[in-house]
């Protein structure tokens, strides 16, 4: 087993993944950039080592400053967390040079699964069922014109290079279509550095379903049933669950089996995701193999028990599989909502700024991956992720319960968040009755705003005021033990109406 | 002891007074509330209405200051702080006829020109941030006064990329 | 089911079922004494009444107080967690009486297996295995003395209203027995209202492994297989696991069993736990029934995948059981510690004060049953029971490099705990082993000290100096939005040497 | 700047100097340290030394700084706070020859009289607190000169129950 594993990543995952060190007895070496000298991942990590400026292509996407961190630390593996290198293939090769091992599929599986139309050519042959669209990728916006001519309208524009929702956009019509495409472009220049896009068929009312699988370097390999992942906004997953309220179990089997059929012709290693849409009548459709740690990976492993950060470096390692197909099962309902810095009432749109207090839920059956604090600066220059809620109970029912009782206690102050937004989802009727499709929120809550009674906006009033009172008879504080004095220390005994 | 507090352009006004022992009245327009608190953290209250128990968590920057409480965020201005218009629809800082970015980033593409006669809803700018690109609606319909940026250029939130003359 | 559920009872139990009151839809009440104004569990609760001072008898024993805040409430039912009225079967009589759900078992099954003598008849009669013993307790030094004679030293002194170690004692010779009686029974006077003892033949080098289960008011039981608590000082609990590493399926199939028949001879209803002690040639002895919630529920709850409170609320409201004995299995293994306001260098007595600073744990698999906050008041009214850290994970090595990096990342400041103690008993050679049995601590960890090394003595020197240094430079503090300057700000650039 | 604290009844000096970058210098009797460090939150501190992360917290009561720091708590004094005799054994607060309680109780049974010799490691008295009955045992042996409490005497932490003159 190694003794020590670099991570190239920040917030939560990066923190997820220390611990996981932790627990192995593996030293975790974090890498931040200048801004994040005070961040959370630096503060878990055995070891940190600052690797440039702010911009990702000057820090975490840095591929020099991360080797030279590896070197200069003596780590013998690179964990990269999801995003940023997480699924470059030169990055994956350029450790294999290095006599690196890096954490994640080898560098020829990642190329395979990272193009999306090289692995739909793959898959395709060997009858996996794929979403009519085109069969390469293309920076040519007139050739994308007349490709989605012969697809038919509407089209999904994606990025080639990428995931997340990145550069992703639905187009109705031809008259959207060179806006979209040289938007996508653009945004996949800058997520990715491949401007390159493709095109296909629209499914209407889908779900978006994904399997987990693992597989290790000696040909073996399990799947770890499926996440429904189809409450989305910006085409961008924000709340996750497992079991999917879709599938029965003769589905699941076949889906299963199609995902490890995936795996074996691309040749993949390590943890990964089969992602697939499927629609109303139970037809599946292969989109792509997520070749990372998914942000969602929390909700299998609480259904099926397993660590799968454990496994993730146990597999680099060179192990075996130790479990078997047969030894996994799902228990209970898990549900994760993603905590993103952006305002649920204006587009979504990114959310920047100092966290003036907040603080995390906590309660059995809750977990909370954080990568914030009171205090920290959430930058502009990276995701807007600030931590994942997941809640796990018997019954889907009380899961969701319980994820809306943890979103009504959790206060993040300063910043705009989606958690009121999220605690609305989860307690909408459509939502508790399973129909989540992928067309979740513009059809059961557009144009959301959080709703204020009265009566709340009096409690806000009093809390405001007691606040403030206190604030102008605060004493100076000395260190941590702030005592806060009674105001009527100073101010004696007062009655209502006297001033 | 009297407290003002901004939301939605509106003044609210408490007035609110208590003894030794947590107990406290409060008017709040004609309500009036009794009530036990005690301040458990700097930034954490808990209150007793009524023996009904009541969790609020509040913080405060230069201009706001904000309560969650029952789950929810209400931010309230400060009367007499430095920014303008709360609540305004054309981004977090903007007020109807400035519009800005909520948060810092950088202009992709100026959709107007000065001059031009806009709708409401209309996209008026690319921000990108954060590694998206972020369209900026107009809060109104009206007319284009000012372009203060142009493709590339870096913004701050809070400052006035387009001014628009409303027509609303 | 309930609408409101009262919960007569403080600290991290009062809230860990006032969670599960609100993911089910009810309403929970706290009650309160005079000094618990600013406790966790008032705020947790949707009411909170005040029921009476700080000593427990004029409060959260007070049943007149407890009765009246249900009927002013108009709550339907009470939660005693443990502690406290939990085991009182006058008071779930009154509850009876006055026409009030209590969440337990019923008075009559209560007042039985409350009394360990005529709980040893009953079971004796059914060929349950029991360690010889007093036939009768008593409140006669003489008459103690005699017995003791009989069973043979040396023997074990046991407090026949009480659990949780409150009135025990090793009686080696019988020159020890006069004090150890007298002081017996005073504790059990002052903890449980009656003084009286008995006697019981001492089992040496035993295993303490308990079996938790669940029986409804239509006859059905279940068993949630075992925990092991052998991990004790000063006859309580410190540290409880599941699975117990000394079962094997034919031992565990064979206790549970015998679990099962305890509770079906006893009439016992609800959430309770078969406690029996292990020898070392694997006979087992059945002590007693805990007739409530234990402590340690959680390992229970993790590893079987299961809501103890929501079954008790549930079977309380008359629902049958809906799981069978082939539900349920056994994944993975959890831990539990006890978070104690305690010194483990001197003799584990109890430590009271303000909590000036703490900082909670968390992680995948990592759960903090938690009743205090930085800045609380520990008081000396009660039990100083602080939290319980619980951890789970597919493996018990696992589950104990996890238990240890949580314990090892949890300041508690201002108050002395048992949290350093505890991750060394988690990380010694024979625990990682699985030898433990209820004499580990004085065999394995006498006269444990806290190791300090030079280097981290240095350590700790630059953290309290950058802290004096900070905390001299502090401004008048508003509010949240603290903002810690820099002190070069108003120092200027240092250079060392300088002055 | 210079720090002093206690442990043990020693007395540690610390040097430290830093620049605004937050780079920092120190001297600990003959070793140098060099290190960055942030502080984070008023109670927590981040630490880097030589690359190494170290995570300190940090709280102070009147008479003591603590530290928690690699999973352990150091307890510093604050040199000319008014409690003496850090690290004393009778009891928190205790020194050698004044036996007292950590928390505090009420004193069940006082077990010995003045002018009693005692033992090391002998019980002197029986204190409940947090209902469980604890027995305080002498530090050191000598001789019993003052019971300064009762049997149902309540007790404060630091309040001498017992005077001994150590024989040791």
């Amino acid at each position: 087993m190694f003794k020590k594993i670099l991570i190239a990543n920040r917030g939560e995952i990066a923190i997820r993944v220390m611990k996981a060190c932790r627990e192995m007895g593996i030293d975790s070496v974090a890498v931040y950039s200048a801004i994040d000298r005070d961040a959370l991942h630096v503060r878990t990590a055995d070891e940190a080592v600052w690797i440039g400026e702010a911009p990702p292509n000057e820090s975490y996407l840095n591929m020099d400053a991360i080797i030279n961190a590896v070197k200069e630390t003596g780590a013998e593996a690179i964990h990269p967390g999801y995003g940023f290198l997480a699924e470059n293939y030169l990055f994956a090769e350029r450790c294999e040079k290095e006599g690196i091992v890096f954490i994640g599929p080898d560098s020829k599986a990642l190329k395979l699964v990272g193009d999306k139309v090289a692995s739909r050519e793959v898959t395709e042959k060997e009858g996996i069922p794929l979403i009519p669209g085109m069969k390469e990728k293309s920076t040519d916006v007139d050739h994308c014109m007349a490709e989605a001519e012969k697809i038919g309208f509407p089209v999904l524009l994606k990025a080639s290079a990428g995931g997340g929702g990145k550069g992703m956009r639905v187009v109705n019509s031809s008259n959207e279509l060179k806006d979209a495409a040289e938007a996508g472009m653009r945004e996949a220049e800058a997520a990715f550095g491949d401007p390159s896009v493709y095109l296909e068929k629209c499914i209407e009312k889908p779900r978006h379903v994904e399997f987990q699988i693992l597989a290790d370097k000696h040909s073996n390999a399990i799947h770890l049933f499926e996440r429904e992942c189809s409450i989305q906004r910006r085409h961008q997953k924000i709340i996750e669950e497992s079991p999917s309220t879709a599938l029965n179990d003769d589905l699941r089997k076949r889906m299963g089996e199609t995902a490890l059929k995936v795996v074996e012709v691309s040749g993949y290693t390590n943890a990964g995701t089969v992602e697939f849409l499927l629609d109303e009548n139970n037809n599946y459709y292969f989109l792509e193999v997520n070749a990372r740690l998914q942000v969602e990976h929390p909700v299998t492993e609480m259904v099926c028990g397993i660590d799968l950060v454990h496994a993730q470096i146990r597999i680099a390692a060179g192990e075996r599989l130790w479990l078997s197909q047969d030894d996994l099962s799902q228990r209970g309902h898990a549900i994760e909502c993603r905590i993103y810095a952006e305002d649920p009432e204006n587009n979504f749109l990114p959310s920047a700024g100092k966290i003036l207090y907040m603080k995390e839920p906590t309660g059995p059956g809750v977990r909370h991956d954080c990568g914030v604090y009171s205090g920290c600066e959430v930058s502009v220059y990276y995701d807007p992720i600030l931590s994942k809620l997941i809640t796990w109970a018997p019954t889907r029912e009380i899961c969701c319960r319980r994820m809306a009782a943890a979103l009504n206690d959790f206060p993040v102050l300063g910043i705009k968040t989606d958690i009121e937004f999220l605690r609305d989802v989860i307690i909408h009727p459509e939502f508790l009755k399973g129909n989540t499709f992928t067309d979740f929120i513009p059809i059961n809550l557009p144009d959301w705003r959080p709703a204020l009674g009265d009566d709340l906006l009096d409690k806000a009033l009093l809390s405001a005021s007691l606040f403030s009172n206190t604030a102008s008879q605060k004493p100076v504080v000395s260190g941590g033990s702030e005592e806060i004095p009674s105001p009527w220390k100073t101010l004696g005994d007062w009655e209502i109406g006297k001033k | 002891m009297e407290f003002e507090f901004l939301l939605d352009g509106e003044i609210y006004l408490i007035k609110i007074d208590g003894n030794p022992s947590g107990e406290y009245k409060a008017v709040i327009a004609d309500k009036e509330y009794q009530f036990s608190a005690s301040n458990i953290s700097p930034n954490e209250f808990s209150i007793l209405l009524d023996k009904k128990n009541m969790k609020a968590y509040v913080a405060e920057s230069d201009e706001r200051i904000y309560v969650h409480v029952g789950g929810k965020i209400i931010k309230l201005g400060k009367p007499g702080a430095a920014a303008g218009g709360f609540g305004g629809t054309g981004g977090e800082f903007g007020v109807k006829d400035e519009i800005s970015t909520p948060m810092p980033g950088k202009v992709v593409t100026v959709l107007v020109n000065e001059g031009d006669q806009v709708k409401s809803g209309q996209p008026l700018v690319i921000v990108e941030s954060m590694k998206m690109e972020n369209e900026i609606k107009s809060p109104t319909a009206g007319q284009v006064v000012a372009v203060n940026f142009s493709n590339g250029d870096l913004v701050e939130p809070g400052q006035p990329i387009i001014k628009l003359n409303p027509s609303e």
